[in-house]
């Protein structure tokens, strides 16, 4: 397993994750279709596959904030819904905190993630218990701290965060919504994961998987 | 549902090709739904531009309020939805030279990002910029925290105050400062006599029986606090300003101003009616308003019903009120 | 029926006591629904009063077009009924001074018969007076004759071009002369999409179907030329502009101001793209608008809809357009 | 029968007006429900009942035109529909012709009548045949000036006047309406008489029988 993650990492894990959420997409639909407004599937396979099509090899040349930047622009874009500003500012914010890097190592990876979950409650403001996106990352950030302090490499500090949002956001089933279109619902989404955290997971479970290729 | 509209997509851009055919003192990006003053000066003479905007369904805001001591631009989303980042950005590329950009928000998820992002976007390209959030509506004060309440018509006294701020030649940061004070001496609530129609979607939000009203609903045709029986005008304008006095914590050695207004589709006498109920209630309170306005500044499309607003006032804040302005929508 | 209103027997007085209230250029006459210019100059100091009014019901019309540079004073009837005489003539004793006052009055009989009667009353009693009658609906065209038309939203510009020219000091017959030819050189054609409701009937006084539209109705909810099926705004704008046209026989050669009147319940949004319709049409006929305003100037209560009015314009009208004034709701 | 008419007579005459029309109110309301909007009879009555409070015996020994003018304003005030201006100034402008008599003989008399009805004229804007009252009013005016022609006493020219006006409004009944409230009727008021033609019978007819008193 690699000690350092290079921006062509980056653009593979990027590639996995649009692959994967292509994979889950009706299943997140249907779950903001429970609680939202039932786009969460679509909207998040829209912005990744126009992700996808920037993914060129002529992109592993450049830095890997570079091509965080671009990914999140890319992003930003494809999709209007509130994950189009809120990943394209986790994405660079978590860029930035890479800055100058030729590679991430497992602190660094944990960096990358704290930083992206700052940009994440900057914008949207919601806060752990609100039944967001942010149930899951904010246990992921944490325990991808936990990991890099231990020692770990950047895959599996990815590992420990994307187990850590998977658990945060079967949580999110019991929480009240306090932000985004299903607030308005109160006590009816109860017992419903929010599907901002569950793709949450996804992403950051296929990130890990994308650090840990040969 | 009968709009005079052409086709529902095109509402908004036909909307502000409307706006701006009539106004030559202003233009209209070629590419977003960006309404600016024109002329604008050269980039190092521009004095700190206000931008603000958000979706349409609002009118006159924002575009009725761009001009000269007002905003310098105003972003259209579609309707009751926030522009895109992209949109804000170009609105911050074409108005704001080296003095920066002030946003006017009003507090919206999807206009707090998508105006968040853009203004930190337009900071990495080295143009100063900062948001002042809009979070006027007091409705909502018993059940969710102040920063979470609604951006409602009150924003249009920042975008007064703001303007004049960096008319008078103020920098971003000294603009932002007046702004924000400004935004956080503002209280808004207000009434619904029936619900409104989105152009692409033909039938109405919500429904409301024959003596019904909605109280302290949202600009979008959001639930309020309560869905009460009709009553008296005067009665409304009490019950609406007693809530916005307690809120602000408002006593008689303040000053204030008053702003009665129409959600899109209440006719002007009506209005006029809650404006005497409303003064005749702060007088009898004890209270003193200063300035005072009717009119339809920020709508909900074809809402039937109105705001009121009380906005503290020092000797600053009303000159900034008094300065001449162009922009088509702020009354004499 | 929900309105904001305290009793529908009380709705004109507290309509003008809510705008005198805001507006420290008006006050209203004790003992009739009278708002007039304050302060105003010792008689002998006056130049000619311009006077309009008429039934309640079209608000800002009537008293929101009093102030400096447009109309002295405004007489306000019950709803859609005309002032009696006697309101009339205090409102001519209480602006007119020895140069006198000209009474612009929409051609209804009821509004003929008071300001007609009252202008003599006050010419018995050594007050010059003359009337001025507007008949601008070209609606009726082809069934009414000429004289019979009703007077409708174009009232507005004869209101200012009437008070243009006492402002410049002119004479009593030279401002009926200038304020007569402009009402000559107006036209004007409403479309309605629903009815309106008076506030002491509480039913709307017609109803239309799904798709329904009235085309040159008048003011009062009156039956217009035809009921048709609703179409695209720029359709109706352009049905409604070349009947102007042709009756006021227009040429190329003709410059034109545009009126875009809300009818009461019609928001901004919805006026604008008519705007753009209308402006889209004149240009795509060849013909030049050099001044052009949206915005609600004369309602029918809460009636959906809108109506267009095409005024000729010379360099003097242009320049009694442009003149300053602080009616609130002439637009900047 | 008297040779000229004093403002005593006409005193006298505008209350046997208000007597009559009092008599008549219920058909004249009748009828102007039929093709208008009920109040005709009720109006005239309340008009000529304000009428009736100020025709006090001082009155007699003011001029006629004086009298006239009275009795103008005090209709006036007291009548908003159209026949309050209409009336107010048909009183007014007969009123003015007989400026600076002491009588009216019977010339004046058809003098007296031609103003009113130019009054009216000028006043509602009504053509003949417009199914209003001037359908009444021009007849008697015509009538009267005949009468006075031919040499005919004052009762006996408000006689030929009176009934002129009766055939006038009797003829109204064939007419389409242009003017006033009936006129959106159309068709629909075919066949109907207009109530403000009766009533200006029933004035005429008032005033003939007035002048001719002993
Ligand atoms: N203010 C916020 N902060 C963080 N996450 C948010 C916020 N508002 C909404 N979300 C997340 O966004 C998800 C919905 O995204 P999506 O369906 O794509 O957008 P939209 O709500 O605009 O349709 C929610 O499930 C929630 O996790
Ligand atoms: N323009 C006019 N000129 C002359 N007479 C008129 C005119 N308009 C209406 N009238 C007369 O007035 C009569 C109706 O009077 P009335 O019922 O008292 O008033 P309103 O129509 O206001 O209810 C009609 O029958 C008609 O004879
Ligand atoms: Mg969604
Ligand atoms: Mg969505
Ligand atoms: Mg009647
Ligand atoms: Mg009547």
């Amino acid at each position: 397993m690699r000690t350092t993650l290079s921006a062509a990492d980056f653009v593979a894990m990027f590639h996995l994750v649009a692959d994967r959420i292509e994979e889950e997409k009706v299943r997140l639909s249907e779950l903001d279709g429970v609680i939202g407004d039932g786009d969460h599937g679509i909207t998040m396979a829209i912005g990744w596959n126009a992700v996808r099509e920037i993914l060129t090899p002529e992109l592993e040349e450049k830095s890997i904030t570079d091509v965080c930047n671009l990914v999140a622009r890319t992003f930003l874009n494809a999709v209007g819904a509130s994950s189009g500003p809120l990943y394209a500012t986790a994405l660079m914010r978590g860029g930035a905190a890479l800055k100058g890097r030729e590679g991430a190592d497992g602190a660094a990876l944990a960096g990358f993630l704290a930083a992206a979950l700052q940009g994440l409650r900057d914008r949207g403001k919601a806060e752990p218990g609100d039944k967001t996106m942010i149930d899951a990352w904010t246990p992921a950030a944490t325990a991808a701290a936990a990991a890099a302090e231990a020692g770990a490499l950047p895959a599996e500090v990815l590992r420990a965060a994307a187990e850590a949002a998977g658990k945060g956001a079967d949580a999110t089933a019991a929480m009240l919504p306090k932000k985004g279109r299903s607030a308005k619902l109160g006590e009816r989404a109860l017992g419903h994961v929010d599907p901002g955290a569950a793709s949450a997971a996804v992403i950051l479970a296929a990130m890990a998987d994308g650090a840990a290729r040969p | 549902m009968k709009k005079l509209i052409n086709s529902p997509k095109a509402v908004v851009r036909e909307m502000l090709e409307g706006i701006v055919a009539q106004a030559p003192n202003l233009a209209i990006l070629d590419k977003e739904m960006v309404v600016v003053r024109n002329p604008l000066p050269a980039p190092e003479k521009r004095k700190v531009a206000i931008i603000s905007g958000g979706g349409s369904g609002h009118e006159p805001a924002h575009a009725g309020y761009v001009g000269q001591g007002m905003l310098t631009a105003a972003v259209a989303g579609d309707v009751f939805t926030s522009p895109s980042t992209d949109a804000v950005l170009s609105s911050i590329r074409a108005v704001a030279g080296p003095a920066g950009a002030v946003l006017v928000v009003k507090n919206y998820t999807g206009d707090r990002l998508n105006f968040g992002l853009a203004a930190e976007m337009a900071r990495a390209e080295g143009i100063p910029c900062e948001v002042v959030l809009v979070a006027d509506d007091v409705a909502l004060r018993n059940t969710v925290e102040k920063g979470r309440r609604r951006g409602i018509a009150g924003t249009v006294f920042v975008h007064k105050i703001a303007g004049a701020a960096a008319e008078a030649g103020k920098s971003l940061e000294e603009v932002v400062k007046v702004a924000n004070a400004a935004a956080a001496d503002i209280g808004t609530m207000g009434v619904a006599l029936g619900s409104c129609t989105l152009p692409a979607v033909g039938k109405p939000g919500f429904t409301l029986g024959e003596t019904e009203i909605e109280l302290g609903l949202g600009i979008h045709g959001e639930a309020g606090v309560e869905r009460g029986e009709m009553r008296e005008a005067s009665e409304l304008a009490k019950t609406i300003l007693d809530t916005i006095i307690s809120d602000l914590d408002i006593k008689p050695t303040d000053r204030l101003a008053l702003l009665v207004n129409g959600l899109g589709a209440t006719p002007p006498m009506e209005l006029s009616i809650v404006a005497r109920g409303a003064l005749a209630h702060l007088r009898e309170r004890g209270l003193k308003v200063e300035r005072s306005w009717t009119g339809t500044f920020l709508s909900a499309l074809d809402m039937p019903g109105c705001s009121l607003s009380l906005f503290k006032l020092d000797d600053a804040r009303v000159a900034a009120l008094d300065l001449e302005t162009d922009a088509m929508a702020w009354p004499r």
